[in-house]
């Protein structure tokens, strides 16, 4: 796999920069998370519109910038960066998800929404169970006249205390079926949950006898899976994005930072925390782009680049924040600083989507051992 | 048994026990009353001198008063939580360096924790190097102005007196130029903030001081000898915290609570997980469980090569150990509980709440939080490895920055 | 439980640490480990001669010391230390096998020639497979008239290849059976290893239709656990010891090798990684201890205890070693240098009597978990 | 596609490596013939000027000319591995310092590996400190006499000449004393003794300097400037390093051919172990492969950003984890073994012995062996992890206790 960016990569990136340089700043994510929402919805709707990133994937027929893996990579390092309140990740497994399993119509239909802005779209698909594993879904669609009745719970539903449109994943006679839920239908209740990351928000959702559409044709396993896989890996990125910061952070303490006279970024001990920081965010680059690269390029084992970026990112990410939250001292432990709000997002992102254990248990199967 | 010449054996310090509990008895009068009693019977602290609320005996047998007065009343005044600074910290530094009048008026008022007293030597830019600490004292006449900002000062918000370590003198060395006051936080120009860590808490204040005014008298040991006062007190912080119960095999043992009631194994915990995967998970719960038995073990070593009267470097270890074993330990918790620890009951309350009741997991998940401090309060990690390399095994020290040159002209960033 | 140690105990590891310092040194333990034997069985004879080390636990009415589990901790330390090469730990655990699971009259037989260093006694426990685990034999007994006749392979005797007597391990119809092989008799066959650790020998043993006398009676399960138990207590003290050696040889050499004009341990990153064996060292010795006085007292749980020490001991052990290796730099690579010894020797104890993962999931069946 | 205006191009290159061919085939003739040819070629090293064994072309063609060789030839003479000091780092350095008449006589017979080279530079007291070493040379007339000690020369035994440093003027910073010369190793006064490493082999030698007599005109940059011409030998010895094959993803794909050959699910791995057992050992196995294989990521990234000239910290963490991981890995291995790694087969041979046949298992205890150097040789982790900290990342250095002193005044202690 060869990484070649082009200057469009970089001007995307500049774009998203400048643009939550000015528009999420750290005032801003503090004011975002600590509303209801959680969110900013005024400032995902110029996302949308300014910069087009809640349609990143969507062909530009429907709406959208028409990108692909590789472009969402690039975004995602930035969200991470910035820790910007905003249905990115949900916005982004829900547009996979729709090109995965929907219908031409069901594209026409539910795309140009989302890359507007205009609705927010999410996806559920944990069960009771709280396990991240699409083979683990035990919510089961009835038939019901032309349409499908929906009961049962789904658990933390990204961004499902606020989305308009849920994209509820249920067994059915003819395997997974995705099936639309408009969030005002009879029947739907869902409650926000007290999150340990402030600037992720997720919900859980019940449905009671709730009917809904289905996406597609028949079994939806495999498009859901290639549509998880790389929701995975956008995560990888933001993880990837929201390490380096940490490190930045952390180096730029070290150096401001005196004490006995001299900054301590000159005493090894931190020196060498900051160096192994670095390490580890090199890694998870690494680790985030071949993803990224063999989603994009179509070629390679999708399953194999995601799950060892997830297995190392989900650790790795994890492991910076808090040893960037050691170099900041007693300060880093303080609510003013910032680096709290990563090492919470980075706890958060390591518990979602599985864990790495589960997904290194999932390559050892790939790779024969 | 034990080691001292004391002046009265177990037997008779049993005996007057039970005399102040015939004069006043803790299910019959207030906190203030029987604590003000137990006082002036000398038991307030045993191996303080007679009339300054001891009797000269060995520390040690502190433990014979409490467990006599245990033997015989139902409630215990436990007013080293009311008052921790003060009665462990504050009450032996105003006893080895206050003037007469001060110990007599400060030291039953402490033990009564009528005054609860808070430490102030830490400040936003002296964390690890605290004798590099640059709040000024300036003389005014016979007494003294205060400008500066202190940080981390648990009760501050509650506290009457302050023990506050300032700067009298920068041309000296940074060690040299300190002096030790004690402060009435009840001055003007005193403004206590709460401190809100990332848990939401406020166990902490930052503390600001705007030309507060002190008393001559109220300096402790000499004009610019403030750090060897200093040292006083945070020896006794080091004992007051030997003296907590085993906080990390707590968490330890939390663990091992969650791992049998809600982990792999429960229909809360099991989430579909593998066997592989509990399997790779309880390794992991053995592992921290095994070290922080060893840890309580090396505790227990401590404490028996003290009574033998050699101890080892086993005491300095545990801090660290205690510390990184923490995180290690609540990371787990985090693992056991699975995708649930996404979920955070208790919320970030931003205000001054004490915890209500909480779960197993609401504490996991808290504790997960908290003990990201643990090895940064009381010294860091770092701090601790440089004390264990220097002076458990005699390493050299580094080349200094801040040694014989006054403190003014240490390098100190824009801190 | 409390560790007291008494003058009696300050006594003893003065008497073997003053022995071992003249007569083990480290010119001897290469000259003994480059040596067919592994050993030098002069100074065993004088070892169990003139300080008691070869019957430390055998009764004084059969020549031996006496001593106890406690008494041990302290002896298996200081060989740790020395690195001595001498069959210490096969003896331990065979006079342990003798006192749990031979009568009166197998005592007297076998411990007195034990105790005087005229005969080396080892156990053979670990069957073809390789397990270090009592529950696992695989080895059978057979009655042949009055007495036993054993086929089969034994694996990694500790000494095997210069031992004079073996006590095998072996199935009966009523339990484990401990079966007393003479190495000279008809039918034995052992092969010396080539060691990874050259200090401290193994062999493997094959029994082609051996006749053998068994121990004691009934089944000898019990009793082999602990013994076996308290041999891994006293392999915890040696490793113990020897971290606690390689702690001594990296701190000397931190503070005497000069770079850049001052001692590398004045460098934050060799002096915490001084703190961090310190404190791996401190916890071992708090492993060993508890696992002696556990052993001594007869009070608690000796597997708890001595699991606890294994798993931890093993995996410390080696860390040290590495670790003191890694601060000698270069020399630590060299032949010439003691540190490789401890290293292997560190690596070798790790394997011995199973994983740390193998002990720790043990010790999670016992805990419930 | 290259950067550099190229004299000529891809074909015009091919077309001359063919006429090498017609000239002297190596399928036909011998090592030094063909090899010769290829130096007077101009194919030797393109990027040397012409006359040099070089065209002046760009260093990333010289994959062109091995290719095209490949293409025509069954036999490729691997002279990298016979000489790759002298063909690596010896023949820039002479190419840059050397004086005419050396360059001439010395360059082919680098690259013909008739000459086999060794550097001298380390010492037993200068290990992560090079510039601090101890070797004497002395002016004698037009010569310079050498006292000293040199360790971890690898080939010294097989060596003709050598680079070596050594302390001419102790009087200046230690920078600033040093020189470079040429050494033939054949001179009266050289001694070079196996160094025995921990597992048994001997890779390396120890070089003993008495009294050996050097002609001044072998001198390299000017007396005093050695330091300089160092640095050029060792930048080359870091693009020799970074153009070995991944040898960390070498030994992560023997660890999983390990595993499945004779891991626990093989009748020789089994061992009894319980799932359990096998589950935490293989989410080890895997964790170290996708380190590993993000290693293998990283250096194709950093390959990727040279080309695109914005080389960035990627190459400098690669010695690092490799080193690490290295380590990480064997130990796995020798877990996955389990108890047969108590056996080591290949014994400690303690003399000069090449490697015979070795099964993976042999292999792994061998690795296991031989990667606890890897954190040491070539810049240990310590001082990799001072690079990325300082170069990388732009933290302060360190005060400095060697700077801007003579060198004789250093401390040295008893090294």
């Amino acid at each position: 796999m060869e990484f070649t960016f082009g200057e469009e990569h970089e001007a995307l990136r500049n774009t998203v920069r400048s643009f939550l340089d000015a528009e999420s700043d750290e005032a801003a994510v503090r004011t975002a998370m600590a509303s209801e929402r959680g969110h900013d919805p005024g400032l995902w709707r110029r996302m949308a519109g300014e910069i087009g990133l809640a349609g990143l994937v969507v062909p530009e027929v429907h709406g959208g910038a028409g990108m692909g893996p590789v472009e969402a990579l690039v975004v995602f390092e930035e969200l991470g960066r910035s820790l910007a309140c905003v249905p990115a990740l949900s916005s982004y497994f829900a547009a996979n998800v729709v090109l995965e399993v929907g219908s031409e119509a069901d594209q026409a239909k539910l795309l140009p929404d989302l890359a507007s802005g205009r609705a927010l779209l999410t996806v559920a698909h944990v069960d009771a169970g709280g396990r991240w594993d699409l083979g683990v879904v035990s919510n089961e669609a009835r038939r019901e006249g032309e349409g499908s009745l929906l009961d049962g719970d789904w658990r933390y539903v990204l961004d499902g205390h606020v989305a308009d449109r849920i994209l509820a994943v249920a067994r059915t006679s003819d395997g997974l079926g995705v099936f639309q839920v408009e969030a005002d239908a009879p029947g739907v209740s869902r409650k926000a949950l007290p999150g340990l990351d402030l600037t992720r928000r997720l919900a859980d959702l019940r449905l009671d006898r709730v009917a809904a559409r289905r996406l597609g044709e028949g079994d939806a396993r495999a498009g859901l899976e290639r549509a998880w896989l790389r929701t995975i890996a956008a995560l990888a990125a933001e993880q990837t994005g929201a390490a380096g910061r940490c490190l930045e952070l952390a180096t730029a303490y070290a150096k401001s930072r005196y004490q006995f006279g001299r900054p301590i970024g000159s005493f090894q001990a931190i020196k060498h925390q900051c160096a192994d920081l670095l390490v580890k965010v090199e890694l998870m680059r690494s680790a985030a782009w071949n993803a990224a690269f063999v989603a994009a390029s179509g070629e390679g084992d999708l399953e194999v680049a995601v799950r060892m970026a997830r297995s190392y990112c989900a650790e790795a990410g994890f492991e910076v924040a808090a040893q960037a939250l050691q170099i900041h001292g007693g300060m880093g432990f303080t609510w003013e600083h910032p680096i709290h709000l990563y090492l919470k997002r980075a706890k958060s992102s390591e518990l979602l989507f599985g864990s790495a254990i589960q997904h290194r248990e999932r390559l050892a199967e790939r790779l024969a051992l | 048994m034990s080691g001292g010449g004391e002046a009265i054996g177990e037997e008779a310090l049993r005996a007057r026990v039970r005399e102040l509990l015939a004069a006043a008895h803790p299910d019959e009068v207030d906190r203030v009353t029987f604590r003000r009693a137990q006082y002036d019977h000398g038991l307030a602290w045993v191996h303080f001198p007679e009339g300054y609320g001891g009797l000269g005996l060995s520390p040690g047998l502190q433990a014979i008063v409490d467990d006599e007065i245990a033997r015989h009343a139902r409630t215990t005044y436990a007013d080293l939580v009311l008052n921790p600074i003060g009665i462990g910290m504050g009450a032996p530094t105003v006893l080895a360096y206050a003037p007469e009048a001060y110990k007599q008026a400060l030291l039953p008022r402490i033990f009564t924790a009528e005054d609860v007293w808070c430490q102030l030597f830490s400040e936003p830019g002296a964390g690890s190097d605290v004798a590099g600490l640059a709040t000024r004292a300036v003389r005014d006449g016979d007494d003294w102005i205060v400008n500066g900002q202190k940080v981390w000062a648990s009760l501050a918000h509650r506290a009457s007196w302050a023990m506050l370590l300032a700067r009298t003198d920068p041309d000296k060395p940074k060690h040299d130029g300190l002096s030790y006051f004690l402060l009435d936080m009840r001055s003007p120009g005193v403004e206590v903030r709460p401190l809100y860590q990332i848990t939401g808490d406020a166990e902490f204040n930052e503390v600001f001081l705007n030309d507060v005014r002190i008393p001559g008298d109220r300096i402790l040991g000499k004009e610019g000898a403030g750090w060897r006062v200093a040292i006083t007190t945070l020896m006794n912080e080091r004992v007051a915290i030997g003296g907590y119960s085993r906080p990390g095999q707590g968490m330890a043992e939390k663990l091992l609570r969650l791992w049998r009631e809600e982990g792999p194994s429960s229909p809360r915990g099991a989430q579909g997980r593998s066997a592989a995967e509990i399997a790779v998970l309880r390794d992991e719960v053995v592992r921290v469980h095994v070290e922080s038995e060893l840890l309580g073990i090396t505790n227990q070593r401590t404490k028996d090569a003290m009574r033998a009267g050699t101890p080892g470097p086993e005491g300095s270890v545990a801090k660290l150990v205690q510390a990184e074993l923490n995180k290690e330990i609540t990371e787990l918790a985090l693992s056991v509980i699975g995708s649930d620890a996404l979920v955070y009951e208790t919320g970030y309350p931003l205000e001054r709440v004490e915890a209500g009741e909480r779960s197993l997991r609401e504490f996991a998940k808290h504790d997960f939080l908290r003990s990201r401090a643990n090895s940064i309060e009381g010294g860091t990690s770092e701090v601790m490895r440089n004390i264990l390399g220097e002076r458990m095994l005699g390493l050299p020290g580094e080349p200094r920055a801040d040694k014989d040159v006054p403190w003014k002209e240490i390098p100190r960033g824009r801190a």
